[in-house]
């Protein structure tokens, strides 16, 4: 079917599954503030989160598979818009069923926490919808004013405060500058609709337009400062360390993922033929991202940290399918994001269970000969690196995700192989840290003073089987994930211009 | 008029940024920022002259989102003072390398 | 190729494939035997030859390894003290060995017999299998037998037959036994491949096998590292020879497209005469002749080459290894008659090696290291000979050397062995048994020795009738006769006319013969002659070797004295009609007669009255060599080498061998060592590619990686700033844009 | 008659695949016995790991060798072929097949591995387990990269070689073990990322009509050209990742390294097969993709430049090296260095020879390392001063390092002249002075060898440690002995295996000569 946007009703109707999330969430709150604080509590609100992610999740489903569209508005409804919702909702899930289990062996028991991932799920899923600026706004912010929160709520840790502080000063000092940048464009093209901006440029010749440029640069600052591209990264791996460790997962992967939902939507729909001013701001941004962020990974002793700037490297990467500016891009974003957030998740699963019961710091010195007491965690954690490393077979599905953003890369009209080659080569570089906690587990022995972790919880176990068994699954049989990928990918501004109002001077 | 509301836009913004960059205090740097966001406020009111209604429905969603914004800030910049007894943000600098 | 229709076909020669076969069944039976041997009996086993320590020289000993063999004695609960015994399969090897070398021997006559009969010039090959075939290269693994070949089969089986029988005796109680007969079975193997083969690809198989064994032979008592050290040179400077017979055969392949001798033989026209291409690789080849051969500059490896069993010098050191130069210069004579610089440059080669080693021969203390000038020294002689075009006068040399040579080092041996006998018995471990100053008056304890030795000496100096006469007269008859007509003489080498430099050759090749009588001389004088230096203690142990070493040496001693009787010059059978005229040089005329023309050209042929002037010359030159050594030296003002004072001046200059080995060791070996060590290795490897490049850059990330965790400072301040640095830079990009 | 029997059970048809399945099914196989014998002592462990591992091995061994026989080698189709989608939305197919080359290297590498479980017999006692399933994979990695007829599958498989191996000389390897496993990996991913570039290169503008990558080996040969200096950069990318792997110098320094630190079946398989996969891929791919490329004058007479460096340097190089290992370390680089110039020479015996000194190579260099490994096993020491003598105390050992050595210089009769004559003949005809330049190893390699040999097994007997060593054992001889037999057999009638790779190697000339002629036309046949 087709919804009118233009009628309440069917906008509402199209909003369906996002809305199921946001009531859900909305009655889990009040449940959540109704007991006192437990481990107890916190458990049965982590599992009512999960069923409402479930409900969630077969609503998307339902409204994927039935195909619908819509006319012209402020929302999408599109397979790219399910397909992140997917996404975004599996790393939430992912995140609670961590967190049940690690958040009372961290001390945290506010049940709240799960609730919060919910809404910066509901923030995420708008995000993916949104066909218009101020959405994106609204999306953003509702997204990360709930971050902000998880990122601190680990209240008897300073780090966790301190990582919040800084998240979200410089985060709402990023979205200072998004918002003039959309102020600006709105000047420039006189709409804030995505699609009608794209159209704009086209019908009045904008492309040289200053005030219009400007607006984007602001907007590039605001989305390179989400997902946490260089030089706009510097509060990622603090905050990604402050954090209790589901959290960053869900912010390694997940937020991530939701920023880059969004840039590809605004760029690929509004500026593609703006590439004459964007392609080299972004091809610099994305080289000095996977430069900066290798080699900065590399003096790492952190294993949080570590993936922190490995997570700032993947950025770069999928910068390098920004850059492409293509449909292909999007879909290789799609594939990456599936793969990128098992391989992250699995990993965090293994950091949060070595880690010792109160710190979330992790040395990679914890992991020395790990092999030869936990051969099958180590071989787990080993997998899913080797998909962050983007190797074939054993790290599976990570190693056609790049095969993917390459692809991309070198099919885009604008020439990327330079590109490419530096994403190989910094891949390169980044074998210098991912396979150095390979060998700390495998080859180093086992120090006699080391602390064994405990057994893995069932919840943290399952998550980890299910990301490593995906990452090798998909990493065998990547096919249908990569068709899934390529028919919901975004399609290049195909709308025909609106009626237009004068220019601003 | 309408060049005159967007210099006038852009300067606070640029003030509010100056005020960022200098300021140690986490309440005046969040004070900073809410003025830029104001400053762009300005900008989306002068521009809803010149192109409806757009415009001004954004200052709306700005000034909602800004309080939310100040509510969660303030709470964590509290729950770092009861932590670090200040809220200078030179002394908050445990996350770093 | 056509060997159906070859009248040699229908006869035994279709077997000629036995020939190499059967010393490698031979082969193959000892070292499995010793092999066995060493498997059943543990690590103290036979070969667990302890003579180290025995003697602080390296020299040898035929008794070496009593002491290991002590030790495995007494392990295996049968040995007392002081008892040398033999090695457990010793009576089968003492059959297989040398009744391989029987059976050969045998078949050589018999195929020589058949070559005869059939009279046919057409070498006849023997195609075995197709060894590489690829593309338009095809090597197969052929034997080809004609009468060049047929003589260097003779004699390698006959001399070879002969020496093994003596080793019987003189390795008897070696714990190495089985090893060494394998060893030298392996060698008769190699080398009638070497002369049989069909092709260069073939030879060179043989060439480096020979190699080999000689190799394995020199090093036989390992435990010494003189001794290894010794093998590993002539090993190694072998293989600057075999560069260069590597490098021939390319130039071959790539400008004939063939390495087949007959292919080669109808085609080597096809490359123009005295050509750079021809020239090359005869040049190549030469060198590959000069390792292996001992010429000039790669002489040294052979007296150091005298570590190994005595028998061992005999056959491979003087008898047929190192001959296999001069045989593969007569095999590709085609080629070198085309190639006169390259044939000058052989000769030159030749006759400054045959003076040069001459020189050193004269002051040398050791009775082995004298004869091993001596034969680098005759190896000269015959490449003059084929370098002049004289090819069957080269081969002719080569074949009376072997004879006379043969005996000089097992009598030698025999010498040996009766010393260190003598030592052995007296519990003398001390004194040096190949030391000429300590023996002296052996005349009386080994009568045949020294009469057997003494027709030897003579034949080397070139007395007639002796076998060495015919052949060196023939060799410096030819570089006279050259030098007034020939190809060679209109050459020119360097510059200089080939006239000029055959008669520098002749000169040369008198002086040699000159001196040749004098060491040799000297080297009976010192040995046999005199007051006995022995030791009062040893000198009744001291007696003649059993007969199963003076039988191969009566047989030899006959050879020596009648080999003439193979190549008599016209000029004598005019004379006397002692035998058929040049029969060695008929027989030859289907190999090397069209090149030996072509080099001849259209000279005038010296006169016979000329001729007989210079044989007259030479005969002169000997006696009068032989006269000053009697004259000169006095055996009796000799003392034992444990007395004996150091030499001075030029004597030791000699005595040192010119000093050649710590040149080459300071020219050559010690900077390719310090290169190699110092700049490609620590320098480029270490230093250049892995500590700057490789852990450089790795080190230049992690820098660069601390440098980035520096600035990331913790503050929020500088996150600002960078943030907003960051949005300066993009928006001037997007500035420029508009 | 074989060739019958084998078709009647369909041998062609499933025989790749089989190969390819089988190690893997082993391993997993080992993961099943290592979680069932937990609680066994180590010596109960690595007793049933290793007998299942040469079960595998060996059934492997014995199912490949119906190839020499069922293979058709003059055709100039692939062999044993087979196609299946495997990421169709990508052009990526499983696609496999074989030719003549291919085949042979693939005998070499099955009949290699069981050998390779055979001398780690005692010396692997930590995580046997682990230790041959990493072995089994290692091995699908290996021969899937010499069937492959997809670039992409291609790559998958040379990857796949890597982490084993990385483990393998990690987990079991010496003291530097870890400076040495990592850098390794970097060498060769480094090369290899770059060849990856190339490959979504390739196939991206080979796209098939309906704007679909192709990777289709055959069909890009027929089809793919490149604009301007493409060829060269798409060689150029090539080129590094298989000089990496072969090693070329001045790539070769993580071999060195590698090597000695890898446990003896480690090094084995590293010198036998995976440095064969640089020169393999060269033949496959570089040359055949890239005729222009090759045929540029600038091009080749680098590479050959670089080869030639490689075999002098890596002969002088080893002339001076303390440690035996370390020392065939670089001997493989000189020999490698030969390969690398047979190929580029561009004549059929060069080529030839090339592949010849694959075989020999991985027969020789295997064989040493074995030998290596069984004094390292006694002696704990692999410096060569720290030996001298003991000849007389294993003689055994003593008669097949020499007939070893032998063969690794070089010496007629044994398979090493063949590979290096061929070689140096046929390039002779083309680059004349390279040849010449080459042939002076033969010096070199006879000055480390026997310099070795001497410090290993003759001079004196002098350190007491020496004294007390036990000659080889039944087990040890066994093993050795199909090395022996390869080194006389390859060395005095090789025709068997010139016949079959002559006309894959024939094709592969003649597409270079043919697609260049008209472009550069210098190289003479």
């Amino acid at each position: 079917m087709t919804y009118n946007l233009a009628i309440p009703a069917q906008l509402m109707a199209a909003l369906g599954p996002d809305l199921v999330l946001m009531v859900g969430a909305m009655g889990l709150m009040l449940y959540a503030a109704w007991r006192p604080e437990s481990a107890e509590h916190q458990r049965r609100v982590g599992f009512a989160s999960i069923t409402v992610i479930l409900t969630t999740a077969a609503a998307v489903i339902w409204y994927a598979s039935s195909g619908a569209t819509a006319s012209p508005g402020v929302i999408a409804v599109d397979g790219f818009r399910w397909a992140c919702d997917l996404i975004f909702l599996a790393g939430a899930a992912a995140t609670i069923l961590l967190g049940i289990e690690s958040n009372p062996r961290d001390r945290v028991l506010s049940a709240e926490s799960h609730v919060l991932i919910l809404f910066a799920t509901a923030g995420m899923m708008i995000l993916a919808a949104s066909r218009d600026l101020m959405i994106v706004f609204l999306g953003v912010e509702m997204m990360s004013i709930a971050v902000y929160v998880l990122a601190g709520i680990n209240r008897s840790s300073v780090r966790s405060a301190e990582g919040a502080l800084k998240y979200f000063l410089l985060g709402a000092f990023s979205t200072a500058f998004l918002l003039y940048g959309i102020a600006l464009i709105y000047g420039a093209t006189g709409t804030t609709s995505i699609p009608d901006i794209g159209a704009r440029i086209v019908t009045y010749s904008l492309v040289h337009h200053s005030m219009l440029l400007i607006g984007v640069g602001l907007l590039l600052v605001g989305f390179a400062f989400k997902v946490a591209a260089v030089p706009f990264h510097m509060w990622a791996p603090d905050v990604y360390e402050g954090a209790p460790t589901p959290i960053t997962a869900y912010m390694a992967a997940v937020v991530k993922a939701a920023a880059f939902a969004m840039f590809f939507r605004v760029w690929l729909e509004s500026f593609n033929l703006l590439d004459g001013a964007w392609l080299a701001p972004i091809w610099w941004v994305a080289a000095a991202t996977m430069v900066v962020g290798n080699v900065v990974a590399l003096s790492q002793r952190n294993v949080k940290r570590m993936l922190a700037y490995s997570s700032i490297v993947h950025g770069g990467y999928l910068l390098v399918a920004v850059a492409s500016g293509t449909s292909l891009g999007s879909a290789a974003f799609l594939f990456y994001a599936v793969a990128y957030t098992l391989a992250t998740f699995g990993a965090f699963a293994v950091v949060s269970s070595v880690s010792k019961p109160g710190t979330y710091a992790t040395a990679i010195s914890d992991y020395d000969g790990l092999w030869t007491t936990r051969p099958w965690l180590a071989i787990g954690f080993s997998v899913c690196l080797l998909a962050l490393l983007g190797f074939p077979i054993f790290g599976g599905a990570g190693f056609f995700a790049k095969w993917y953003v390459l692809q991309a890369a070198i099919t885009s009209p604008r020439d990327l192989v330079p590109l490419s080659v530096v994403l190989v080569l910094t891949s390169v570089v980044s074998a210098g840290y991912y396979l150095h906690l390979v060998r700390v587990m495998f080859m180093r022995a086992r120090p006699d003073d080391a602390v064994e972790p405990a057994a893995l919880a069932p919840l943290t176990r399952a998550v980890l089987v299910s990301c490593v068994g995906l990452i090798l699954l998909l990493g065998v049989f990547p096919n249908r994930l990569a068709m899934w990928a390529r028919s919901n990918a975004l399609v290049t501004s195909t709308h025909p211009p609106t009626a237009a109002p004068p220019i601003a001077p | 008029m309408l060049a005159e509301s967007l210099t006038l836009s852009a300067a606070l913004f640029t003030i509010g940024v100056v005020g960022v960059l200098t300021r140690r205090n986490a309440i005046i740097v969040f004070m900073c920022v809410e003025l830029m966001l104001n400053a762009v406020n300005l900008s989306f009111v002068a521009l809803s002259r010149l192109y409806g209604a757009t415009g001004q429905v954004f200052v709306i969603f700005v000034m909602t989102v800004a309080a939310a914004e100040a509510a969660v800030g303030l709470a964590i910049i509290i729950a770092i003072f009861r932590h670090k007894k200040s809220v200078n943000l030179q002394d908050i600098n445990l996350l770093r390398g | 190729m056509l060997q159906n229709a070859h009248p040699l076909a229908e006869t035994v020669a279709r077997f000629v494939w036995w020939l190499p076969t059967v010393p490698l069944l031979g082969f193959l039976i000892n070292g499995a035997l010793s092999m066995f041997a060493a498997a059943k009996l543990g690590p103290a086993d036979p070969s667990a030859a302890d003579h180290h320590g025995h003697s602080g020289e390296a020299h040898d000993q035929p008794h070496a390894a009593e002491h290991g063999a002590e030790h495995g004695a007494a392990d295996a609960g049968h040995g007392d003290h002081g008892h040398v015994v033999r090695h457990k399969y010793a009576p089968i090897v003492s059959i297989v060995g040398p009744g391989v070398m029987v059976l050969a021997f045998g078949l050589a006559l018999a195929t020589f017999m058949a070559m005869r009969s059939a009279e046919s010039p057409a070498p006849y090959i023997n195609t075995l299998f197709s060894w590489l075939p690829v593309g338009d290269l095809k090597v197969d693994a052929a034997l080809q037998l004609d009468a060049l070949s047929m003589v260097m089969v003779l004699v390698i089986t006959g001399i070879g037959m002969l020496i093994h029988l003596f080793s019987v005796g003189y390795m008897q109680d070696d714990p190495g036994y089985p090893r060494y007969f394998a060893y030298l079975n392996l060698f008769v193997f190699f080398m009638l491949l070497l002369v049989l083969g069909a092709n260069y690809v073939v030879t060179f198989v043989g060439w480096e096998g020979v190699g080999l064994c000689s190799y394995l032979l020199i090093g036989f008592w390992f435990s010494d590292k003189a001794n290894a050290d010794a093998g590993k040179k002539a090993f190694v400077v072998n293989r600057i020879g075999d560069f260069g017979f590597m490098v021939a055969m390319f130039l071959l392949f790539s400008h004939l497209g063939t390495l087949d001798y007959a292919a080669i033989a109808e085609s080597a026209d096809k490359l123009p005469a005295g050509g750079i291409v021809v020239t090359a690789i005869c040049l190549f080849l030469f060198l590959g002749c000069a390792g292996k051969s001992a010429q000039i500059p790669l002489f040294v490896w052979l007296p150091d080459a005298m570590a190994g069993p005595t028998p061992v010098s005999a056959l491979i050191h003087a008898a047929t290894m190192v001959t296999a130069g001069v045989f593969l210069v007569a095999r590709s004579s085609m080629l070198f008659s085309l190639a006169p610089v390259a044939s000058l440059t052989v000769a030159l080669t030749g006759a400054v090696t045959a003076l040069f080693a001459a020189t050193i021969g004269l002051k040398q203390w050791d009775i082995k290291k004298v004869l091993a000038y001596s034969t680098v020294s005759q190896l000269g002689y015959m490449f003059v000979g084929v370098g002049v075009g004289a090819y069957s006068a080269g081969v002719f040399h080569l074949i009376t050397h072997a004879f006379f040579k043969a005996l000089l080092f097992l009598g030698s041996g025999s010498v040996i062995f009766s010393m260190h006998r003598a030592y052995h018995a007296t519990h003398n471990h001390g004194d040096d048994a190949q030391d000429m100053r300590n023996m002296g008056g052996l005349k009386q304890y080994m009568p045949i020795t020294w009469g057997l030795m003494w027709i030897a000496t003579l034949a080397i100096a070139g007395v007639p009738p002796f076998s060495g006469f015919f052949s060196k007269d023939e060799i410096l008859g030819a570089a006279f006769a050259r030098a007034h007509g020939s190809t060679l003489a209109d050459a020119s080498l360097l510059g200089i006319p080939g006239n000029i430099v055959l008669y520098t050759v002749w000169i040369f090749g008198l002086a040699a013969a000159l001196l040749t009588a004098i060491y040799m001389t000297r080297m009976m004088l010192y040995t046999f002659h005199g007051p006995n230096r022995t030791g009062d203690a040893a000198r009744p142990h001291l007696a003649e070797a059993p007969w199963i070493m003076t039988g191969p040496l009566l047989v030899l001693g006959v050879l020596s004295l009648a080999g003439g009787w193979l190549n008599l010059p016209e000029v004598v059978t005019d004379l006397m009609p002692l035998g058929p005229t040049a029969k060695l040089e008929h027989w030859l005329e289907p190999v090397v007669g069209e090149a030996t023309k072509r080099v001849a050209g259209a000279g005038t042929p010296v006169a016979a009255s000329t001729e007989e002037l210079l044989i007259g010359f030479a005969v002169a030159i000997a006696i009068a060599g032989i006269t000053i050594a009697v004259m000169r030296l006095k055996p009796s003002a000799l003392v034992p080498k444990s007395a004996a004072s150091p030499s001075t001046g030029l004597q030791s200059v000699l005595e040192n061998k010119w000093y050649v080995d710590e040149a080459y060791d300071a020219a050559i070996v010690r900077p390719t060592y310090t290169f190699s060590r110092s700049v490609l290795w620590t320098g480029v490897d270490i230093g250049l590619i892995d500590t700057i490049l490789v852990n450089g850059s790795a080190a230049a990330a992690r820098f660069l990686g601390w440098i980035g965790s520096q600035l990331q400072s913790g503050r929020v301040g500088t996150y600002a700033w960078l943030l907003v640095l960051g949005a300066v830079l993009l928006l001037r990009a997007f500035a420029r844009a508009s | 008659m074989m060739k019958e029997m084998l078709a009647s059970i369909g041998y062609n048809y499933w025989i790749l695949t089989v190969l390819l399945a089988l190690p893997i099914v082993g391993a997993v196989a080992l993961a099943f016995q290592a979680s069932a014998s937990a609680s066994q002592d180590a010596l109960a462990r690595m007793g049933s790991a290793r007998k299942l591992a040469l079960l595998f091995f060996a059934a492997e061994c014995l199912i490949s060798l119906g190839l020499w026989w069922s293979v058709d080698y003059g055709s100039p189709d692939w062999q044993a072929a087979a196609a299946v989608p495997w990421i169709p939305s990508w052009g990526i197919y499983y696609r496999i097949g074989v030719d003549g080359i291919a085949v042979v290297l693939m005998l070499m590498t099955t009949c290699i591995m069981p050998l390779t479980v055979l001398g780690s017999w005692t010396s692997i006692r930590e995580k046997p387990h682990a230790f041959y399933a990493l072995l089994l994979v290692l091995t699908t990695g290996m021969l899937g990269v010499f069937m492959s007829l997809d670039l992409v599958l291609f790559y998958v498989f040379w990857e796949l070689m890597l982490i084993p191996m990385y483990l393998i000389i990690g987990i079991w390897g010496g003291q530097r073990r870890l400076y040495a496993s990592l850098k390794f990996f970097l060498f060769t991913m480094l090369g290899s990322l770059l060849m990856l570039v190339a490959i979504l290169y390739i196939g991206l503008k080979t796209a098939d009509p309906l704007g679909r990558p192709v990777f289709n080996y055959d069909f890009i040969l027929q089809s793919a050209s490149y604009p301007g200096s493409a060829a060269l950069w798409l060689f150029g990318a090539f080129f590094v990742a298989f000089a990496v792997k072969v090693p070329m110098w001045p790539f070769h320094t993580w071999l060195p390294d590698a090597h000695v630190e890898a446990p003896t079946a480690g090094s084995v398989v590293l010198a036998s097969v995976m440095l064969k996969m640089g020169t393999f891929g060269f033949v496959r791919f570089a040359l055949p993709l890239f005729p222009d490329a090759v045929a540029n004058p600038m091009v080749r007479s680098t590479v050959i430049t670089l080869a030639v460096i490689g075999i002098v340097y890596g002969a002088l190089v080893s002339m001076v090296q303390p440690d035996f290992k370390k020392l065939v370390a670089y001997s493989s680089v000189s020999h490698l260095g030969f390969v690398m110039l047979g190929i580029f020479a561009l004549t059929t015996q060069s080529m030839q020879g090339a592949l010849l000194i694959n075989i020999n190579h991985a027969v020789s260099t295997g064989a040493l390392f074995l030998l290596i490994g069984m004094i390292y096993e006694r002696r704990h020491t692999r410096l060569l001063a720290d030996f001298g003598g003991i000849a007389k105390v294993m003689p055994i050992f003593a008669v097949m390092l020499t007939i070893v050595a032998l063969s690794s210089i070089g010496v007629p009769g044994t398979n090493g002249f063949v590979g290096e004559f061929l070689v140096l003949i046929g390039a002779f005809r083309t680059e004349p002075i390279a040849a010449t330049i080459a042939t002076t190893v033969v010096i070199f390699a006879a000055v480390y060898l026997l310099w070795a040999l001497q410090r290993i097994i003759y001079n004196p007997l002098a350190k007491p440690e020496n004294a007390a060593l036990k000659d080889l054992n039944a087990r040890e001889i066994g093993l050795l002995l199909p090395f022996i037999i390869a080194i006389f057999w390859l060395g005095l009638y090789p025709a068997p295996i010139l016949n079959r790779t002559h006309s894959a190697a024939t094709r592969i000339i003649e597409r270079v000569h043919g697609l260049s002629e008209s472009s550069s036309g210098s190289v003479r046949p």
